[in-house]
């Protein structure tokens, strides 16, 4: 794209004059392929938002300079003009095939955003908890669990299934990637990936209450053998959950980095809390699961 | 209930309130008894059903309410000029920014515009009122008390904080145990139901009342603005009421529509909350686009450029407008088939805009440029809303929006749309059509001050929040860490939000200067006006046109002038005026309606019973009133005609 | 002025206007309880009953399109089935997704 | 308002005549566009949330035909029969209207008697407001309707009264008329509570 490139040469002016970098400027600084779709598309719009922009400037600076009333137009009587149907249609139709030229790469992009954006590498899926005011990340697959910071393997798509219990909250990782909300009672699923290893800011970008602005976490990318590394090390090295512990995390306030060596998936899976389809998964002994179960029990179908 | 939880306890800031309010009440009950005005305030002004006086208490209420969400906003911004600042805490941040927010959206801007429509759209069209100005006035102090109401979450029981949103589940009574959302709910619904009436009031007015003459393609373009506002009023405005009253059951009587257990849906709020609240940005701003052209047209002193192509976009802005909500949700994974059609209607929008926008360029080509206050606003307008509105179309764009939703982007955008919009038509309405409504006019020197340091200020405000937004600044968030590098664009939007301050202060000054100082208008038009309000005198008599004008053409003023010299009234044209009597009703009504709600947001269901039972009262008193106003006859027309034009 | 400009001695438009609502009801509900049909079908077949039945209320009963305000009232009343419309069935598809 | 609130016009029907009732009637159509408004609202918040029933009944185990069926028809009936009383008042015949507008209420208060006891009837089942979404969003759906018919008695009995003190006059023509209109509208929501209320809930 360097057409994109050249483009983004007319943004970086104003963030070195309004004393950002590039490197802070999370959403400019892509670091995935799922942040440089959204980048492209960002500055592929950008290009005809400064067209629009310039036109729209000049003819008001030069209408305003040319047309002002001075004393040696003092006699002048503007014309009674009511309109222009050609300058009308010009002025309809431009609009119209930038909207155009929009629209495709934003349908396009919107409907790729769904899927991993590589097809060779399967994807991992972590499931993202979001919790007055913390976020809790459960690897099904590799059966741990971690708070407030997560690692995942570099160039390989990570599905990420959001859910809340309580308020709505956003999963945004602005280097990977758009975001998504995590809800109560509902399952969202984005879809992020690294180029290379790396530390990467997320943070909640919905208000979900007092410590709100805390919500911050660490996306660590590492390459695929550090990643299993580490895996393996929590298996061996960290605490297990159990319920009462987790019934502690989610009272609401704040909390450090945790790990430990299974999830609460185990017991509990908010997503399938207080939804119409529920698929009756199983749940442990617990008060709150089992009324979540018949809760969610759909007695119609 | 404990004292200590009904009065809001705790911070100086708000002790300091308690002292300013009471300070200030027992000042205005004092003023009103030593100058015998108590008499006077009620059969003038609580009274009323002249749509200007109730216009001009609309535009008093905005201004105030400015004051308010102003202070708000400047605390938020001191806050946030440098990192991890404990000048407020987190639940203080979290009030101040979700009564900005209500506040500037339904206590300011709507009011500011309905005050402006109020007074000029009946002049317009050459109306002698609205239809139902009983209504009108019940419309009003609705929207009063629901504003009071709203205001005093802030010393009594404790404001709402779960943001102008709402969203539940935080809204909702798992998460937030105060009353500050009853609040939100019971006073929004109050003053909502007042807004419809308006609405309703307007669009019988503007189809049935026109002066003969006046076909719908001759009016003038403000009035076509609110004719199409009000219909988006009309059909937007009963989703909030349904969308508050589920949250009223669900927070006070224990319902189940948002809830997080046994079926609940916190998505459904959200849904519902954006069908009214994309419409409502709407109401806000087609008024404005209308101030815009009448302003614009007068002082370029050219006529509209395109009125059809005009018309036809407000037409269909309005109906793109109920069509795009989702747009505020794109990350609630609704799946790319919704995303994608919303982000298609939400992009229309853009066609229509962009349509009007070079019609006001080339209004003001080959025109005549004076460059008062009113037509500077007019003038900032378009560069400053030419930038927000394509960072709402980059907004629009489903897939980008996921990076920029929620962020300081989307901040910087729907300020750059709601001040450059809505805020800078009210300034220029205002300046416009102040010698209108108190005969005269607006100090030129103080207003242009104001014009620059606010717009200025505006700028350096809140461009530097595109940037913020890209940087991964998101909002609500009331502090942040120091090592992100968001310190100096935060500086930089604390010293524009300053100098809109000093602006306001400006203006307020300029209000007070030239209510003494100012030059009186003596013509009724002062700016070589087009449209019919300049055909009365400045401020019009309670009947506004002693005989109804006929209408030739769009621009009905300019044409009499050119082809008889004005707008004249033969003595022996005269007849007698009959005029809507004044009611105490609408006051009282609307008194009970604040009772009924306090209860309601207390949960002390005796007094809101007791309140509910006086509007009921209040209702039947109204329908076996047998008042059919009264008539002003032809010698005392005469007599106030030559009153009202001496000097001319 | 439509309905009323000439004054009928007997009130048919009413009385066939009230059949007619008989008629449509019991005909959903038939359709509903007892005819068998696919729930989709079922659906569309009420659905359109329904429409059916209110504009029979809005022009036998209720002449919407009388007097001079007839085609403001007309206009009104189908913008507002509009908005229905789109609240309805926009508001079921956004949420399609969870419910 | 102006002379023209008394433009008077003697082709007109009675309700029409003057400048003022042909302004309410067109505002009381508007307001009722507003309505439609608010109830397709309830409508979207019933449909989304019908089938989310928790731990309480469904929709299926709750209704009974039979009931149903009685209060649709004592409404349908009344919507017939104010549209004859509006016939009469326009053929000028006071007693007429009256008597129809009488068994309109009756009918009315009919319904909302049936109403009551079905609430009454679900909520000793178990299934109250507060039990689910589902019946939070039927009792807001049926219940802000009811609450429109039982505000259309009071308000229609105010009338009456004004009738017989009054007599016909072009205010308490267009009374009687807007009133009229009302009933109706109800009869037109009911018509869609009747579908996708009870049938679908039955159906489904």
């Amino acid at each position: 794209m360097k057409w994109a490139r050249w483009r983004a040469v007319l943004v970086l002016p104003f963030l070195f004059l309004f004393g950002g970098c590039v490197e802070r400027t999370a959403v400019l600084n892509p670091q995935g392929p799922v942040a440089r779709m959204q980048y492209d598309l960002i500055m592929w719009s950008v290009g005809f938002m400064l067209f629009i922009i310039v036109v729209v400037f000049t003819l008001f600076a030069v209408f305003l300079i040319r047309y002002r009333e001075k004393p040696e137009n003092a006699g002048y009587e503007p014309p009674d003009e009511e309109g222009n149907t050609l300058l009308e249609v010009v002025w309809t139709a431009i609009p119209i095939l930038i909207v155009a030229a929009l629209a495709v790469p934003t349908v396009k992009a919107t409907f790729a955003l769904e899927k991993p954006p590589t097809e060779k590498v399967k994807p991992i899926t972590i499931h993202v908890t979001a919790a007055n005011w913390k976020w809790i990340f459960s690897y099904p697959e590799e059966n741990i669990e971690t708070v407030n910071y997560v690692h995942i393997p570099a160039g390989v798509p990570v599905k990420f299934k959001l859910t809340s219990v309580g308020p709505m909250n956003s999963f945004w990782v602005p280097e990977l990637g758009g975001q998504k909300y995590a809800m109560d009672g509902m399952e969202t699923e984005l879809i992020l990936q690294a180029d290379k290893p790396g530390s990467y800011m997320g943070r909640s970008a919905n208000f979900s209450g007092e410590k709100f602005a805390h919500m911050e976490f660490e996306v660590v990318a590492q390459t695929g053998t550090d990643f299993r590394k580490w895996v393996n090390e929590v298996k061996q090295t960290a605490p297990k959950l159990d319920e009462k512990k987790y019934t502690q995390i989610l009272k609401p306030g704040l909390v450090g980095r945790m790990t430990f060596s299974n999830t609460h998936l185990q017991w509990i899976d908010h997503a399938k809390q207080n939804s119409h389809h529920a698929d009756g998964k199983p749940m442990k002994n617990d008060d709150q699961s089992d009324e979540a179960m018949t809760n969610s029990h759909h007695h119609g179908e | 209930m404990k004292w200590s939880e009904f009065f809001v306890t705790g911070e100086p800031l708000i002790y300091a309130a308690d002292v300013a309010i009471v300070l200030t009440m027992v000042g205005i009950v004092f003023v009103l008894t030593y100058f015998k005005k108590w008499k006077w305030l009620w059969n003038e002004w609580l009274t009323t059903v002249d749509h200007k006086k109730i216009g001009v208490m609309y535009i008093i209420c905005a201004v105030l309410m400015l004051f308010r969400g102003g202070v708000d906003a400047l605390l938020m911004r001191a806050q946030l000029t440098a990192p991890n600042m404990k000048f407020l805490d987190a639940q203080h941040y979290n009030e101040i920014f979700t009564t900005h927010g209500t506040i500037m959206i339904l206590f300011m801007a709507m009011p500011f515009i309905i005050g402006l429509m109020n007074i000029v759209v009946p002049l317009q069209i050459g109306a002698r009122d609205v239809a139902f100005p009983y209504l009108n006035a019940l419309s009003f102090w609705l929207f009063f008390f629901g504003a009071l109401l709203f205001n005093i979450s802030f010393v009594i029981g404790g404001s709402p904080d779960a943001g102008w949103t709402a969203y539940f589940p935080l809204a909702g009574n798992e998460f937030s145990h105060g009353v500050g959302n009853n609040y939100y709910a019971v006073a929004l619904q109050i003053s909502g139901i007042g807004t419809l009436m308006t609405g309703i009031n307007f669009l019988v007015t503007i189809l049935k009342m026109r002066a003969p003459g006046m076909t719908l393609m001759r009016m003038p373009m403000f009035t076509w603005t609110i004719l199409i506002t009000c219909v988006l009023i009309i059909f937007a405005f009963p989703v909030l009421t349904v969308a508050l009253a589920l949250m009223t059951f669900d927070r006070v009587f224990g319902t189940q529509f948002f809830t997080m257990a046994n079926g609940g849906m916190s998505m459904l709020w959200a849904n519902l909350f954006w069908i009214w609240g994309h419409p409502e940005v709407y109401i806000v701003i087609l008024p404005s686009f209308g101030i815009f052209s009448e302003v614009v047209s007068t002082f370029a002193q050219k006529r509209l450029f395109g009125y059809k192509a005009m018309v036809g976009s407000i037409v269909g802005i309005a109906f793109l407008s109920f069509i795009v909500w989702v747009h505020h949700f794109f990350t609630m994974g609704a799946g790319p088939a919704v995303n994608s059609a919303f982000s298609i209607t939400t992009m229309a929008i853009a066609i229509p805009t962009g349509v009007k926008i070079f019609n006001w360029l080339f209004t003001i080509r080959k025109g005549k440029i004076r460059f008062t206050t009113a037509m500077l606003w007019s003038l900032a307008f378009i560069p400053n809303f030419v930038i927000g509105g394509v960072t709402g179309v980059m907004l629009a764009m489903a897939a980008a929006d996921y990076q920029y939703h929620n962020s300081y982007f989307l901040i910087a955008h729907f300020h750059y749309v709601l001040i450059a919009g809505t805020v800078f038509a009210c300034f220029a309405g205002l300046h416009y059509w102040y010698p209108k409504m108190f005969g005269h006019i607006l100090n030129e020197r103080l207003g242009k001050w104001t014009f620059w340091l606010f717009m200025i200020g505006f700028n350096v405000c809140f461009f530097p929040m595109y940037f913020l937004g890209l940087m991964g600044m998101t909002r609500r968030m009331y502090t942040y860490s120091a090592g992100l590098g968001w310190t100096p664009l935060n500086v930089v939007a604390t010293v524009g939000a300053v100098l809109m301050g000093i602006g306001f202060i400006v203006l307020c000054y300029n209000i007070y200067y030239s209510a003494r100082y100012g030059e009186r208008d003596m013509t009724g038009d002062p700016w070589n006006g087009r449209t019919l309000e300049w055909a009365t005198a400045s401020p019009p008599v309670h009947y506004n046109f002693p005989v109804t004008p006929v209408v030739e053409d769009v621009d009905a003023y300019w044409v009499m002038k050119k082809k008889y010299g004005g707008f004249h009234v033969k003595e022996e044209d005269l007849k007698p005026i009959h005029m809507p009597s004044n009611s105490g009703r609408p006051f009282w009504m609307s008194v009970a309606f604040f009772v009924a709600g306090f209860g309601l947001v207390f949960k002390w269901f005796a007094l809101a019973i007791v309140g509910a039972l006086f509007i009921v009262l209040g209702l039947i008193l109204r329908s076996f009133e047998d008042d059919d106003g009264y008539h002003i006859p032809v010698d005392e027309i005469k007599r106030m005609e030559r009153a009202a034009r001496k000097g001319a | 002025m439509g309905a009323n400009s000439h004054r009928e001695s007997f009130p048919w438009k009413h009385i066939i206007g009230f059949l007619l609502s008989l008629v449509l009801t019991f005909a959903a509900l038939w359709v509903a309880l007892s005819s068998g049909l696919p729930l989709k079908a079922v659906i569309v077949i009420i659905v359109v009953f329904a429409v059916i039945q209110a504009s029979l209320q809005l022009f036998m009963f209720m002449h919407v399109n009388e007097s001079d305000s007839g085609r403001i009232q007309t206009f009104n009343m189908a913008y507002s089935f509009f908005i229905a419309i789109v609240v309805v069935a926009g508001s079921i598809w956004v949420m399609q997704f969870v419910l | 308002m102006g002379e023209a609130a008394h433009r008077y016009d003697e082709t007109l029907p009675l309700e029409y005549r003057t400048q003022e009732s042909r302004l309410n009637i067109l505002g009381f159509w508007i307001f009722l566009g507003a309505e439609v408004a608010l109830f397709a609202t309830l409508f979207a918040t019933y449909l989304v949330l019908f089938q989310r029933t928790g731990s309480g009944p469904t929709a299926g185990e709750l209704f009974e035909v039979q009931d149903v069926l009685i209060e649709t028809l004592l409404l349908l009936t009344s919507s017939f029969t104010c549209g004859l009383a509006i016939f009469e008042m326009r053929r000028g015949r006071i007693s007429g209207l009256i008597a129809w507008l009488l068994v309109t209420l009756l009918l009315g208060a009919g319904f909302i008697t049936f109403e009551i006891r079905e609430f009454i009837h679900y909520v000793h089942e178990g299934a109250t407001m507060q039990t689910s979404a589902f019946l939070s969003s039927f009792f807001v759906l049926v219940g802000t309707h009811g609450a429109h018919v039982s505000v259309g008695i009071g308000w229609m009995i105010l009338i009456i009264i004004q009738l017989l003190q009054r007599g016909f006059t072009p205010k308490t023509a267009r009374k009687v008329f807007i009133v009229s209109l009302y009933w109706h509208f109800l009869d037109v929501v009911w018509i869609f509570i009747f579908t996708l209320v009870y049938l679908l809930g039955m159906v489904i």
